[in-house]
């Protein structure tokens, strides 16, 4: 394990292309193409009428207009995401995206829009609340996350179950295929209010850490327009507005906007 | 009075809706050899098939050594020790060695011990003069060789009929002649009972005490060999006969 | 890092996973031939009601994606508290999907052998079970092993599959890699590498068997 | 309970959506289909030709598809070659040319089999008559390879539908992936959903997928019953 | 002098080691019906399909109508159209029609016009007696219509040089003589050039101009029609003649 983990460049990840993705290219096509989740409520999920709703889409919606184009969204689970950008498939990432020092060799970051770090949930009967528990015992990510990633380089005692889609993750979860799940606690608050028989035991372990927008490698003609719609989003409260609608009725008590929301 | 070894009595075959076999009534006695001749598509081969029960009939009967069988497949079974048959593909199991082929009736099915078998078989095998092929496959054998093996594999259960159903028909022409004489011999020297579907009209002439003529599924005549071959009874038959050499 | 160095380091994960596919492909294609003899043999002799769960079974598995049967086992049974581990899962799907191919692979033997073949064994008075055991075994089996190892090389590769039920097997192990350290290139190189060690030396072993088979029956 | 999981599919547009990622997977699978088997049929013809550095090449086309399995073929293509290659093309057709190429290679191999297996005096019957080699296949060989390969291709054709089930692991919308969706999205008020959905999902290929082979099977028992006469 | 249609000098044959050929010679003028006979596995079958390109050949020449033929695909498949073949097999397109079936060569290969073609082949199926079957499938025909809608396909192209093997060899005897007066139309009544394999004595004794017979792939004589089969030159010849008949 920890292969990797301190790889100084990926420059082919990015060389070989060149950029379909910057605004002037975005603006003439009219279309923006975002990566976003399909079956994470409430950041980016698909609601029973089919519509694309949650945090980060009405946050993709908000870009689009700004940028004065229609959003196309391209549906991605975790590990994908970086790949959709490095081939080119999306122009933007909005799939609640933590900032790393790995994913930034690859990629660019946009500012933060969330705060976030990963969270255990596991079942108020058998509530896991310290790393110790889970040494030895199976422990439910999604790959390509940075629960996994945390796991997979800090706490190499425990054994891993590795699922591809967040749908897979939750069901193996509900099925006791392991003890607990680790994911970003965001999620996890959202995922416990309906499911009164778990419970986020680990409320944060390891780094606090932020999601951003991501965009491709030397995209610079984009991320610096994100940078500053996130900026002015910021000011005039968009984030608090997103916040109340989308999340809030999702979360429990013990959640306040201010541990999401950047302020 | 020689022994009736079997009796057909109004037998009718049908394939689905196609009327195969028409009420065909015969007997024939013990080491009488007739010859089975007809037009091809005529029912030859169906009539014999349904002999030993490899086609099931849709009425009438057929007594064996003067037990009416009663047509299951149980019966058939037992009964097809009694009746050798052979046929026009020579049809030796390629997965067995020839000797193998030839035991596995007397050993199998009639529970002799091996080497009893054995023996009576390498006598069979040294009458068609291939005793010293027993430990080959079929496959390195001559078309004319496998059909004497499937002769002898037939002969080996000690049968009290033997069918034969146009064993020549595939063979090459100079290998036809080996195959022929094997039959005649078993037919002049041994009291063997045999029905022959034969296109061979000389071999047929040579072998038959009598001659059943099929046609459309019906038996037009039956008439004793020397008969048949200089007056057809039949202005049919006579028409075959002069079709068959040109 | 370069390439070489991505690889290299990525190699004990993808041996796990070699060993693991290995493992699962074995058992599940032991498994599936025993199904799928019992299923063939109880179609043979047409033995009453099992012959004919045997046949809905048979269309059932061969009719349906291996990917979703995996579901039904892994996510939807435990929801009626029918819960198994992933690799029996995997095993039992396998083995599922693998015994239909294998049943018809026997089926597809049985019913080559020559019916003068058969009529023959009728004639010498062997009875339904001696034509089975000396007859249409001995020869239906010659002919369905190019069939079977068709089967076996098909089932090898489903058992990629079963990333989706986080089993690290290799294309788990590549994926994931992937997800952590976004060396696709290197990770997939190494994946289909993995796949070809296993498949191209059976294949010819398999063909090399094919023949030596056929030429053990029917000398040719 | 159970009962009242089924709901979950009448649940909203829920059903009208699962529906929809059938068409789309069935779309994809058409138009892979109809491309690959006419590659497929080329290909093929081209195997059975002398030259033997030709027959090399579309050897190792077809052996590189047999190898990988479509899990990973599908990745490669997703991943690989738009960066390698710069080509851009969207899920759903990157689905569809691998699924495309690969009913190609293997349909390649099932003309060329029927096309050897045409007898050899039909080929030589047609040679007596002066026929050129191209008129040859469009006239003789092709005509009469086409019955002889037609359960199989059906048989490839239901394999080619199963296998879509992997289109959910590259982003496109197919019937599994909204699927999941569902199951997702109404998970807390369903909590059997799972079974109901991933059971629709399976009567839906079961659906597609038994008549076809209901049909290859027919036609290969005729073809059977006519080669014992 | 009549013209020389075929001729064949120092022709050698092998299949990878096997020598099949050994130094053929011999050559046939306009008219001239010759019966190639000859032992199972003598290289009948590859001595015609030498003859038509089918069969590579590694040494000798082959000259039809005094011009060498230079063998390469091409140049045969001209020549094809000149030559008329027959199999053993009836080998009739299943997938067309019995016109369809005649037609081909002329339409596509000859660039006839489908009229032209259609009244020449109608005529032709007029001489066998089968007109009324042209637009029913060849799987509708009885073995012995096959083999002679086959020779009417072959001599739809107006060959000048017809070639027969073993053109009855798989129908019934019943079926044998049709397609035999056919040809015997065929060889007196046109002045057709053919080389017919056979292994109906009778049927070559009574067309058959010359006779080439073959053993073990060497030409062991060439004798006049009626001479060969009163008093063949060679052993081997007289005894092949005798296990002919039975
Ligand atoms: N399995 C079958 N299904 C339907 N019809 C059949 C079947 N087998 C034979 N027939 C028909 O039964 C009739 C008699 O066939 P049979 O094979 O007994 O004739 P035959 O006299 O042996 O001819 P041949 O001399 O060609 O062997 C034919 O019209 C044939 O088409
Ligand atoms: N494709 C082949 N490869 C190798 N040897 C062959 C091939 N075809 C024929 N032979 C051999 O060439 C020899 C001559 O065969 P050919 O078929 O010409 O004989 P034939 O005189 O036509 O016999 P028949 O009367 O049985 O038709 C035989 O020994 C045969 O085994
Ligand atoms: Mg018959
Ligand atoms: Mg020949």
């Amino acid at each position: 394990s920890g292969c990797g983990s301190n790889s100084k460049s990926s420059k082919s990840a990015s060389q070989s292309s060149n950029n379909p993705s910057t605004v002037q290219q975005i603006k003439k096509r009219g279309t923006i193409r975002i990566a976003v989740f399909g079956d994470l409520p409430p950041y980016g999920w698909v609601n029973k009428q089919g519509q694309r709703v949650g945090y980060d889409l009405t946050l993709a919606r908000q870009i689009a207009k700004d940028l004065k184009v229609k959003p196309k969204f391209v549906q991605v689970n975790a590990n994908n995401r970086v790949d959709a950008l490095n081939s080119n498939k999306v122009d933007l990432v909005l799939a609640n995206f933590t900032v790393t020092p790995q994913r930034k060799q690859v990629i660019d970051f946009a500012s933060p829009y969330m705060k976030v770090s990963v969270g255990v949930v596991s079942p108020k009967s058998k509530a896991i609340t310290k790393a110790s528990q889970l040494q030895g015992k199976n422990l439910i990510v999604t790959k390509g996350t940075t629960a996994e990633n945390y796991f997979t380089s800090k706490q190499t005692g425990v054994n891993l179950l590795k699922f591809d889609s967040k749908t897979q993750q939750f069901n193996a979860l509900k099925n006791n295929r392991g003890v607990a799940l680790a994911d970003d606690n965001s999620y996890l608050y959202a995922w416990v209010k309906d499911q009164p028989k778990y419970t986020v035991g680990i409320k944060s372990i390891g780094p606090k850490q932020y999601i951003a927008p991501a965009v491709k490698k030397g995209n610079k003609s984009l991320l610096d327009w994100t940078n500053k719609d996130i900026k002015k989003l910021n000011n005039n409260g968009f984030f608090e507005k997103d916040y109340n609608s989308q999340l809030k009725p999702y979360f429990g008590k013990e959640v306040k906007p201010s541990d999401i929301v950047i302020k | 009075m020689a022994k009736q070894v079997i009796k057909v009595e109004h037998l009718e075959k049908y394939y689905q809706k196609d009327h195969i076999l028409h009420d065909i009534n015969f007997s024939i006695d013990q080491g009488e050899v007739v010859a089975l001749l007809g037009p091809s598509g005529s029912g030859k081969s169906t009539l014999i098939r349904c002999l030993n029960g490899l086609e099931p009939y849709q009425n009438g009967t057929v007594t064996f050594n003067g037990d009416q069988v009663v047509p299951t497949e149980k019966n058939w079974q037992k009964l097809r020790q009694k009746i050798g048959m052979v046929f026009q593909s020579y049809d030796l199991f390629p997965n067995l060695t020839v000797l193998d082929n030839i035991l596995l009736g007397p050993v199998k099915v009639q529970k002799q011990s091996r080497e009893t078998a054995k023996a009576a078989a390498e006598k069979l095998l040294d009458q068609v003069g291939l005793r010293e092929y027993e430990n080959v496959y079929p496959r390195q054998l001559s078309g004319g060789q496998k059909q004497r093996i499937a002769i002898v594999r037939a002969l080996a259960l000690n049968p009290e009929l033997m069918l034969f159903d146009e064993v020549t028909a595939s063979l090459d022409p100079e290998m036809v002649r080996g195959v022929l004489n094997i039959i005649s011999k078993l037919a002049q020297d041994s009291d063997m009972t045999m029905i022959v579907v034969t296109h061979e009209m000389n071999f047929a002439q040579q072998i038959a005490d009598r001659v059943l003529f099929l046609e459309d599924g019906k038996i037009l005549e039956q008439t004793k060999g020397d008969q048949f071959f200089k007056q057809p009874q039949t202005d049919r038959a006579k028409e075959f006969l002069e079709s068959m050499d040109f | 890092m370069s390439s070489w160095q991505i690889i290299q380091q990525s190699l004990p994960l993808f041996e796990k996973g070699f060993v693991l596919t290995l493992w699962l492909s074995f058992l599940g294609i032991i498994g599936s031939i025993i199904v799928g003899l019992i299923c063939s043999l109880l179609k043979y002799f047409r033995v009453p009601v099992l012959s004919q769960i045997a046949a809905v079974y048979v269309e059932i598995s061969r009719n349906t994606p291996l990917l979703v049967q995996l579901f039904f086992l892994y996510y939807a049974f435990p929801v009626f508290g029918f819960k198994l581990n992933a690799e029996l899962c995997g095993i039992i799907g396998l083995i599922f999907l693998g015994g239909s191919y294998m049943a018809e692979g026997f089926n597809g033997g049985f019913d080559g052998v020559a019916k003068t073949q058969v009529e023959t064994g009728k004639a010498i008075g062997l009875s339904r079970i001696q034509l089975a055991r000396y007859v249409v075994f001995p020869q239906g089996f010659t002919l369905s092993v190019p069939a079977l190892a068709a089967n076996i090389i098909f089932l090898i590769k489903e058992t990629s599959i079963f990333t989706v039920i986080a089993i690290p097997e290799l294309t788990n192990t590549a994926l994931d890699l992937i997800g952590m350290y976004y060396r696709s290139n290197e990770y997939l190189l190494v994946l289909v590498i993995g796949y070809a060690i296993i498949l191209i030396p059976l294949s010819i072993i398999l063909t090399l068997l094919e023949k030596r088979v056929r030429y053990g029956a029917f000398g040719n | 309970m159970a009962h009242s999981g089924i709901n979950v599919l009448f649940e909203g547009r829920n059903l009208i959506r699962l529906f929809g990622g059938l068409w789309t997977t069935v779309e994809i699978a058409a138009v892979a289909l109809v491309l690959g088997l006419i590659l497929g049929v080329i290909l093929g013809v081209l195997r059975t030709f002398p030259n033997r550095l030709l027959r090399l090449v579309l050897r190792l086309y077809l052996e590189f598809f047999r190898i990988v399995p479509t899990v990973v073929l599908l990745f490669l293509f997703y991943y690989i070659l738009p960066k390698q290659l710069g080509v851009n093309m969207p899920a759903n057709q990157v689905a569809t040319l691998v699924f495309a190429l690969w009913t190609a290679a293997e349909m390649s191999d099932i003309v060329r089999g029927a096309l050897i297996s045409v007898p050899k005096h039909q080929r030589e019957s047609g040679m007596a008559i002066g026929l050129n080699r191209l008129q040859l296949y469009r006239y003789v060989l092709i005509p009469q390879a086409v019955s002889l390969e037609l359960p199989a291709t059906i048989n490839l054709v239901t394999r080619v539908i199963k296998t879509t089930s992997l289109l959910m692991l590259i982003s496109v919308m197919d019937v599994i992936n909204v699927g999941q969706q569902v199951v997702e999205a109404n998970n807390q008020k369903y909590p059997t959903g799972v079974f109901w959905v991933y059971g629709i999902i399976f009567v839906m290929y079961f659906a597609i997928d038994y008549p076809l082979s209901w049909w290859a099977k027919r036609m290969d028992k005729k073809r059977l019953e006519r080669a014992n006469g």
